[in-house]
């Protein structure tokens, strides 16, 4: 049961803060055109089917793919949409994986688009309405909608990114300028990637620590932009990705799981994690992909990672719950320069949420990146010879986490 | 834009085609809750009292009360006395700026654990307390507003509560 | 169950407003509205003329460069369907009030139908196959309310 | 293509203002479909939900329906489209052999949302949407002129296909109250005022609130779990242009090309005979007879004569169809739900005798843009 899946290409649009030049089509086909580009063979015609996916209340359209059908060549083609906020992009890629895993007739390859033009909205506004049904029934429960703004006040994602950021910091004892090291090494990174947003080659841990605090303990460098941009992935099955591209990579694990929500839950009832940096949605994502993938020893065996860190301190969590270094030692890897460029296991080299967040796109620029490093097609590339790769992704009240493991080689079969 | 330029970052800019606008209004939408679960915790807030409720299944104590238990999909059957001392779970200190004075407010936000549930809930510290002195962990207890109407904000604020209550949590 | 099943309904307060970049075909497209003229562009490969002009052609899956194959288009064109309604959509609400009719416009030369109200004219009267003509707007923006609707010619 | 087994279902009682909370009415499908096959949480392997960030004015809508829906710690995502569309996501993820229980849950509350106004949203920005010529009304209006100008279909059939769903709700107990019209006649179809010309009030499937879940296991955990699973052995779906320009709408060739992936799946040439059940997403009631001839029941322009009802030759939405009810998110779901009650037997007033093989379909877009069709066969 289940066909292998393989990667076949992957491709960007270039992200600023206001793509003004395009419309949300335009900028979606510019994404699809580079990936195409990667993989001269196929044509728009070639595609058997599309996955698609953003956050639609970031941009005002509802199932925007209805209206892009003609600039993604979809018409008349199978089409799912699938969005789940912050890790839409990550769970695009995971169903694209699934669309070409289930092998249903003459499906079998699948272009996923997830894409995000936030200079067209309010994101603000849009990460309120995130719990906005759940601040009003605080309010009927008895608290000034003003009192309830002042406890909510900076919106969904950088509130409760800061809450977890407090207890890791307060769990591993680092300082402020280990978050800064982090974002200084991302956005460093972004500097040498075409596509990425926020080019710092020159940042140093001073400039960061010199900014004023957004959120304590985040400061306003430290924080993820706000990005215009899309990302296209092309899954297809062992057998034709092998004619599409010289090293195909294959996608062996797949997981999108789950936790009850953070900080405030659903009816205005409490947090279940009472301690937002536990994370056991990544944890239980880790092992059920790392299973599929036949993984055994992650830290051994995986040669780089993207992961989703629009903060820097997620980028510290993330590596540890996955599996990529011993609970509480993130820091000091990156302190020590394993997680450079040409370090032990890098990470993050295409510059990361932290540099580039397209949110609806981000969660899957990460498989996308990850798949450039194997094939050896990544704009940053790295040194070491990469054989097997993660990408992850987060979002909701920090309660969903994808992942992808892939491999330049297929999945182990015991059957 | 300032900051950004002192981070050497070089911005690129891009022909700006004309915008059409659209609205969304969330004052056209409703949101349902049913919150029959909650009636007897408010009406308990009036005498003092935190109760919180409990999923026979997995014996998890809501505070506030759940409508379902996620890890069982059961409703929570049971009714449990809470405790009115807790603890800081995590904080955040958020920086508001005030529209008439342009004054910038420091604000801790935490999330406060009582002792005896297993979730935790944003709530507000006292204005007495010294946003610095805030940690993880810090001991902290209920203050009760004079006129309770049973609702969430008869709990005015927390105090922190810095006797035995060390020795009081290590006996749970 | 036996208490009384508490439901409360509360309205939403906040409002989010966007503005959608319309790209550089479509910004050519109302540049020519605000001078009261259409334009569409060609598909390079079956020929096919649209109104708004596109980047892509579905049909083909040819992408349309952007400098190149762009058509002049008249005033005219052919009703190829209408429907009368009552009712009014917005961004915030729906609404019943008096009848109107509106049309699907195949302008002339082209090869897709835009969608725009019938003046002046009784929903018996409309018939497809119909001629109408473009009414503009006394002054226009460069947006699609450049068209007032279409007349009987 | 394997087949897969429905194992289990729910569906809430439709209600134009349902006197439940959001979350309430979820938790209610997803425990009753578990109760109604037997299972716990801890066999749930993964969800898929169907929710829309503007049905339920919030971004992320599936954020805080983790606990609710049954997606604690299990392997999560939404489908925003219909719920069939989430039905074939869960699908994908059973066949691609990674889970073994899949939960679908669907549904919205158009009670708490202005309708119309959202599926504005769903047009082009950049164009059509300012001016809202183009929304679902007006584009209902265009499709059944298309379809009655290009084959000479009177006012009269597509009214009795109103007739005939509505009829058919009044004996589902969990249709709409207001669509239970068993006494209703073409003249009254006809003269429950306009909609858009020629579209009646009455054609027209009404909004209303409601939920409703789905159980998916692979065949050997199927047989396991009942005696009596019903097998999904075929789906397609195909997403037609968007402009209307673009668009025969007297046809609707995505639910044609669906119908092509899905029957030659299940390996079916000659559907007239062999379906015994449709079940179709029609949100006018001329989309029930463009389905219809698409799905090749019917010669083009001739939906009409079939005889679709209850005990006719092919039974169309025995159930009252969307007519009787349209909860967004939950319709498509739905559809397949009545299409497995008719192939198990559970029917009750409304069942199909011997039913063995039916279609469900499931649809969004105006006009039926992008469409998804099931063929499923009992055990």
């Amino acid at each position: 049961m289940g066909r292998q899946v393989a990667i076949a290409s992957a491709g960007f649009s270039e992200h600023a803060s206001k793509r003004s030049d395009v419309s949300m089509p335009e900028l979606v086909s510019e994404a699809i055109e580079d990936c195409l580009k990667n993989a001269p063979s196929v044509e728009l015609g070639d595609i058997d089917a599309f996955v698609n996916g953003n956050m639609p209340a970031f941009e005002g359209s509802n199932i925007p793919e209805l209206w892009m059908t003609d600039w993604m060549g979809a018409r008349n083609k199978p089409l799912l949409r699938v969005t789940t906020g912050g890790t839409t992009g990550g769970t695009v890629a995971i169903s694209g994986y699934y669309t070409v895993a289930a092998g249903l007739p003459g499906v079998d390859t699948v272009l996923a688009v997830a894409f995000e033009q936030q200079s067209q909205g309010d994101t603000s506004v849009g990460l309120a309405s995130v719990a906005y049904g759940e601040i009003s029934i605080l309010n009927t429960l008895g608290i000034p909608y003003d009192q309830i703004s002042r406890l909510l006040s900076a919106g969904a994602a950088i509130g409760v990114a800061a809450y977890q950021a407090t207890t890791y910091m307060n769990k591993t004892k680092i300082k402020e300028e280990d978050l800064a090291r982090v974002v200084v090494q991302n956005r460093r990174n972004a500097a040498k990637t075409w596509w990425a947003h926020l080019k710092m080659p020159n940042l140093t841990i001073e400039e960061v620590l010199d900014t004023p605090y957004v959120q304590y303990p985040l400061r306003y460098g430290m924080v993820c932009p706000a990005s215009d941009g899309a990302c296209a992935m092309l899954f297809t099955t062992e057998e034709k990705a092998k004619n599409m591209c010289d090293i195909p990579v294959y996608v062996n694990g797949v997981a999108s799981v789950a936790n009850e929500s953070a900080v405030l839950g659903y009816d205005g009832s409490g947090s279940a994690q009472v301690d937002p940096s536990m994370q056991l949605g990544a944890i239980r994502s880790s092992e059920l992909a790392y299973k599929q993938a036949g993984i055994s020893f992650p830290r051994k065996e995986i040669d780089y990672a993207e992961v989703y860190a629009p903060f820097p301190n997620q980028q510290l969590l993330w590596t540890e719950k996955l599996g990529l270094f011993e609970e509480g030692t993130a820091p000091a890897m990156h302190e020590a320069g394993v997680t450079d460029f040409n370090g032990e296991l890098p990470v993050n080299c295409s510059g990361g949420v932290n540099a580039t967040n397209a949110i609806g796109a981000s969660a899957m620029e990460r498989p996308a990146e990850a798949a450039l490093q194997i094939m050896g097609k990544a704009s940053n590339q790295v040194p070491k010879t990469v054989h097997t790769a993660i990408g992850s992704g987060w979002g909701g009240s920090l309660n969903l986490i994808t992942l992808m493991a892939m491999s330049d080689q297929p999945k182990r079969q015991w059957r | 834009m300032t900051q950004r330029k002192s981070l050497d970052y070089v911005k690129k800019d891009y022909i700006r085609t004309r915008t059409l606008p659209g609205s969304w209004y969330l004052s056209s939408y409703k949101y349902k809750f049913n919150i029959t679960h909650m009636k007897p915790f408010l009406e308990k807030l009036k005498e003092k009292k935190l109760i919180a409720n409990q999923c026979s299944s997995c014996n998890r104590v809501f505070y506030p009360p759940r409508f379902v238990c996620g890890k069982c999909l059961v409703k929570p059957d049971k009714w449990v006395d809470i405790r009115n001392t807790a603890s800081v779970s995590t904080y955040a200190i958020s920086y508001l700026k005030d529209p008439e004075t342009g004054e910038v407010q420091q604000r801790p936000m935490v999330l406060v654990h009582h002792d005896g549930a297993d979730t935790a809930s944003i709530a507000e510290l006292s204005p007495d307390l010294d946003v610095k002195d805030t940690y993880v962990g810090m001991p902290i207890i209920t203050h009760w507003r004079d006129e309770r109407t049973g609702g969430l904000m008869d709990i005015e604020y927390y105090d922190k509560f810095d006797d035995d209550s060390d020795d009081l949590r290590n006996n749970d | 169950m036996s208490e009384e099943k508490v439901i409360v309904a509360n309205k939403g307060l906040i409002r989010a407003d966007f503005a959608f970049w319309v790209g550089q075909y479509l910004d050519k497209f109302y540049n020519g509205l605000e001078n009261k003229k259409i334009r569409g562009n060609k598909c390079p490969k079956c020929g096919d003329v649209f109104v708004p002009p596109r980047k892509i052609c579905g049909k083909c899956n040819v992408v349309i460069p952007l400098e190149e194959n762009w058509v002049d288009l008249p005033e005219t064109g052919t009703i190829m369907n209408f429907t009368t309604t009552p009712y009014r959509v917005n961004d915030r609400s729906s609404r019943k009030t008096k009848d109107w009719t509106i049309g699907m416009i195949q302008i002339d030369g082209s090869n897709t139908s835009i969608i725009y109200r019938l003046l002046n004219m009784e929903p018996e009267d409309v018939k497809i196959g119909m001629k109408v003509k473009i009414e503009w707007n006394e002054s226009t923006k460069g947006d699609p309310s450049d068209i007032k609707g279409f007349t009987k010619v | 293509m394997q087949k897969v087994g429905i194992v289990g279902y729910y569906q809430v009682k439709l209600y134009s203002d349902a006197n439940y909370g959001h979350y309430e009415m979820i938790f209610e499908a997803s425990r009753g479909a578990l109760d109604k096959a037997g299972l716990k949480k801890k066999d749930i392997s993964t969800v898929i939900s169907c929710t829309n960030d503007y049905y339920d004015g919030r971004t992320i809508s599936n954020c805080f329906t983790v606990e609710v829906g049954g997606g604690y710690m299990a392997d999560e995502s939404k489908v925003e489209m219909d719920g069939a569309h989430a039905v074939l996501y869960g699908l994908m993820r059973v066949l691609s052999g990674n889970h073994n229980l899949a939960v679908v849950w669907g549904g919205s509350m158009p009670s708490c949302y202005p309708y119309h106004t959202v599926r504005l949203y769903e047009t082009d920005p950049t164009w059509e949407r300012s001016l809202a010529y183009v929304n679902d009304i007006t584009s209902a209006g265009f499709q059944m002129r298309a379809y009655m100008e290009k084959y000479g279909v009177t006012v009269e059939e597509i009214a009795k296909v109103a007739v005939k769903n509505k009829k058919n709700a009044a004996k589902n107990p969990l249709a709409l109250k207001e669509a239970q019209l068993a006494n209703l006649t073409v003249k009254d179809v006809l003269d429950s005022g306009k909609y858009a010309d020629p579209v009646t009030e009455l054609m027209v499937a009404p909004p209303c609130d409601g939920v409703a879940a789905l159980l998916l296991a692979p065949e050997k955990q199927a047989l396991k779990i009942t005696d009596k699973p019903v097998w999904i052995t075929g789906v397609g779906y195909n997403q037609d242009a968007y402009y209307l320009g673009d668009r025969d709408l007297s046809g609707c060739k995505s639910m044609n090309l669906a119908a092509k992936m899905a029957y030659n799946a299940a390996g079916i040439t000659d559907p007239y005979s062999e379906i015994d059940v449709a079940e179709l997403f029609e949100s006018y009631a001329h989309e029930e007879l463009i389905f219809a001839e698409e799905l090749g029941f019917a010669d083009k322009g001739k939906g009409a004569e079939i005889n679709s009802a209850i005990n006719g030759d092919l039974a169309i939405n025995p159930s009252g169809g969307a007519l009787g009810g349209n909860p967004p998110c939950a319709t498509g779901l739905i559809r397949v739900i009545e299409a497995v009650k008719q192939l198990t037997g559970e029917a009750g007033q409304y069942q199909v005798k011997g039913a063995k093989k039916a279609v469900a379909s499931g649809q969004i877009g105006m006009c039926a843009q992008n469409n998804i069709l099931y063929v499923l066969e009992a055990n």
